[in-house]
């Protein structure tokens, strides 16, 4: 069983203290801390293999481009990739789904439809806006009460104009868990292309692309232990082999004339410039570790950490959270209000006819705030999930997303926190 | 006036917020929103020849950036619009007497940008 | 004065030997070293204050964007930018060129014209050549013999259906430095666009972006000492004001709704999603390393590199070297080759009846296979500038290219190598 | 056969090519480039009733790649087409019996690729 005490020790930032405090780390959902194994991979990648890979003849750049590639293999391997041309390296998630809405989007045409979900990060909403211009038509499926998909109202929503279906295997502020093999045959049965943002499924739980049948996954190294700046996206070979190329330059080309140019093969058309070659190393150093522990765990200790949230929460006045109770439909993700922040109407404000701020509310920010002094990190906002925001008829909430290296001890401090900040910011 | 007192006065114009409201016949009317937070200030103003003859706000967000509107809307109120032109960020930071992080000093500072924006005439009027 | 022995010393790598002998590094124009503080910028960046930027409100958060935001004035001014906004953090160059073809190109109708050079980079072609589609015309200025600009050429192709003009700083394969300067002028003059591609100058000579009066600058951290997978992209911050952004996500909106989207100020408008704020941070202490060098010292230091390079290869038969000879016209790249290589083509090649590898000539993988045995890295092949290898009729040419830890002695090295490469081929 | 001496074998082939030229009643014709590095060769052929009956290269590059093309003629003419499946990259590289690096082993897999592709079809014929 993972003891999330001693994977603790694994990480150099937990040995720092704030204000003589230990750090309670509870923003994983945003970003994750990095084991030492990690970090010495870049250096010692910096120390003594770097150059630029793929196309210099001396030993060095041999290494080099010898362990950029292991790691495409390793970490196409660890989502279930057979073929680990499949796996691009990009920056990030957002990245990943840009250039899928990009170069997507050249075959697609007025009245076309690309189907999201309510429960979107923007980072899988806004490079699809970018297609409305072109008369493209962007869809929503709603949630239900309990902060599910509304599974009726996404299959009347996905049509024979639907080209595209681009969903959460996880929400960042819900925590809900979709049934994405479902949805993938769903949008297969109507011939839709189907994208997973898998930012927060990856680095939480196992994610097979081949059980799933997706023909896409984005996901970001940095909220999987690994280093910011490198990413993933997968795509099945065949149809990333169709796809037009994103960002042209050095790499991703065959020839180049004045008069035009050809393409690289995959997955290198899709690796335009030099690549961050460290980085990529230091998310295969992260996925080795997380093997090591064992995905089955790690989604085992989250769920008990959810469960556990779920049996403290009770001891807390006036706190409402958010997401489906189910736990095998529940990520790791704790988002939460101290009494109502409904979102912001002038007329609704007005008839409360004052700011309203019963002393048995309290602004996720001020609750963010408040328990930072006691060491504790969480996020608090619209964590990029506005149109989410405007369903739930909330403005913000507070967020504590969790780990490996969490513990239930960790999760006593934060409800004693928040005893403590509603106490001190009540009267 | 010590930081404790400061942060007890700031609570106390967000529990009991001066100028909370609208205002039928307002020149000059502006809502202004907090990207990262999603904090909401909502000014209405009447100016006259140079003067904020008179200001009221209705927001939704945290203590400091629904306090600093109060604020504000107490500090500016009959004041000249040229006198603004003093009330740099960093003074109103100051003023406010409380050390807030490179965040928060983002929430307070919402309704005095929102203040400029409409005087501005970004905002909507009347 | 410089003392390449010395700074050598601040690189880790060196310490280390292929099959025992030291490491002669001379591809910097592909990627360079990265001294100790850099490594342990990220190092300690990791084990003391990772988290996501912008958004936390927890110490952790502050302090990280303190550092991030921090690190953007450091670069900025670095280039002489005087508000730290016009500075967008990108992967690299290429991503830059890309993020510029693909805003501007927004507004670019049939028949506009874009005015590169045939020296330019893939990277600074390929982003271009994707507006061809909708009859956006690329034009390339052409070399004179001594492989400086013909700027008899590029004036008489500038004309006023020109929006933008793209133009290397410094040629990656001629070591050519242009004159940016008078450039700007003839391309404002002609109310067009001006980019400059900093990628082979930014980490080489002092570049003051206001003295250029350049609308954007592209560059890479990892050409200036500093990490993989971050860049610079400056731009005038009234015209980045106006350019729609390029990528859609977290970080770069104001709000969304399911209606649409606004977005953020610069430079986040152009930031979507998590930043790489270890690596930009790793570049900032590049940047603090090179500036306590002194860029001039940089330039001056490897001049007298290529004077030296001038001097010896005289000593080698049957070698020809390419790039302007005067010193003030070239930055440290040295491309050459032994022989002839000319370009593939079939009647050509037939009438010759054979290879034709006549003992003089060695083709550069093999040159550069040869001297690798010695410990000497270099590049062989078209350095992504294969229009310039079609106008130079060469189908790929040898390239050292030199920086701050090269020494003299190392140049004395590569010609010996040389000589007996040639010696154990010629027989 | 050593290394030494099979690297002796290569650089003979590099520098006396056998089967250089072309063929003028060739069925399959295929022009083949190196992307990262520009190596190139020219493969033309005769296939007929499943069987290679003459094949020619012309070609520029480094010693690796135009040694590999005279080798790699030398060893597939009068061969069965269908007996080609069994030439795997890893065969022939081991047949070559140097040992390159990786970058190196693109040019030695580089008229072999060529073969398959103008055998597929891909070159242009006649
Ligand atoms: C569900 C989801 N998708 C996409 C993203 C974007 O990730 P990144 O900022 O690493 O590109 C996030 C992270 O915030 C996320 O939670
Ligand atoms: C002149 C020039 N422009 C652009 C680039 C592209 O740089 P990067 O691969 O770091 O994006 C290079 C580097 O190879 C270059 O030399």
């Amino acid at each position: 069983m993972l003891n999330p005490t001693k994977v603790k020790n694994d990480f150099p930032i937990f040995r720092r203290k704030i204000d003589g405090k230990e750090i309670i780390y509870l923003d994983n959902a945003a970003t994750t801390q990095k084991p030492k194994s990690v970090i010495d991979a870049i250096k010692d990648y910096y120390e003594n293999f770097n150059s630029n890979v793929h196309r210099g003849i001396y030993k060095l750049s041999e290494e080099a481009t010898d362990m950029y590639e292991k790691a495409r293999k390793n970490v196409s391997d660890f989502i279930g990739g057979n073929d680990q041309n499949g796996l691009v390296f990009v920056r990030n998630a957002t990245e990943a789904l840009n250039l899928l809405a990009s170069s997507i989007g050249q075959s697609l045409k007025r009245d076309d439809e690309v189907l999201l979900t309510l429960m979107e990060h923007h980072s899988n909403i806004v490079p699809w806006q970018f297609l409305m211009g072109k008369g493209v038509k962007i869809k929503y499926a709603d949630l239900k009460e309990d902060g599910t998909l509304n599974m009726e109202d996404f299959t009347s929503k996905i049509t024979q104009h639907t080209k595209v279906v681009s969903v959460t295997h996880v929400s960042n502020v819900l925590g809900t868990i979709n049934d994405a093999k479902e949805l993938a045959r769903i949008s297969h049965e109507k011939e839709a292309t189907f994208i997973l943002d898998g930012a927060q499924s990856v680095p939480h739980m196992p994610v097979d692309v081949k059980d799933i049948d997706c023909d896409y996954v984005a996901f970001s190294g940095h909220k999987m232990l690994g280093p910011m700046g490198i990413g993933g996206l997968y795509g099945k070979p065949d149809l990333l082999s169709k796809l037009p190329p994103y960002m042209g330059g050095g790499e991703m080309i065959n020839t180049v004339t004045t008069e035009g140019s050809t393409w690289a093969d995959i997955p290198l058309k899709f690796e335009a410039g030099t690549p961050n070659v460290a980085d990529a190393i230091g998310l295969s150093a992260a996925v080795d570790y997380l093997k090591n522990i064992g995905m089955k765990e790690v989604r085992k200790h989250e769920s008990e950490m959810i469960l556990y949230a779920f049996q403290e929460e009770k001891y807390m006045e006036n706190l409402k959270s958010f997401g489906p109770r189910s736990l095998h439909l529940r990520g790791g993700v704790y988002s939460f209000n101290i009494g109502d922040i409904p979102s912001f109407n002038i007329q609704r404000e007005l008839e409360a006819n004052s700011i309203r701020i019963s002393r048995a509310s309290m602004h996720p920010h001020d609750v963010a705030s408040e328990i930072d002094k006691e060491g504790i990190a969480i996020r608090s906002g619209h964590h990029c999930a506005m149109p989410l925001m405007a369903r739930l008829d909330v403005q913000a909430t507070a967020r504590a997303s969790f780990y490996i290296y969490n513990s239930k001890e960790e999760i006593d401090k934060l409800f004693i926190g928040l005893q403590n900040a509603t106490a001190r910011f009540g009267h | 006036m010590s930081e404790d007192i400061a942060y007890e006065v700031m609570m106390d114009h967000y529990r009991n917020p001066h100028n909370y409201g609208t205002i039928e016949n307002a020149t000059n009317r502006i809502t202004e929103y907090n990207p990262i937070c999603g904090d909401t200030v909502h000014l209405e103003m009447i100016i006259n020849e140079g003067r904020i003859e008179d200001i009221k706000f209705v927001g939704r967000g945290c203590s400091i950036s629904q306090a600093s509107a109060s604020i504000l809307t107490e500090t500016v109120k009959g004041k000249s619009i040229s006198s603004l032109n003093d009330l740099t960020d960093q003074k109103y930071l100051m003023d406010l007497g409380v050390s807030l992080g490179p965040a928060r000093e983002r929430c307070a500072l919402l309704s005095l940008n929102a203040l400029r924006k409409a005087i501005a005439g970004d905002g909507t009027a009347p």
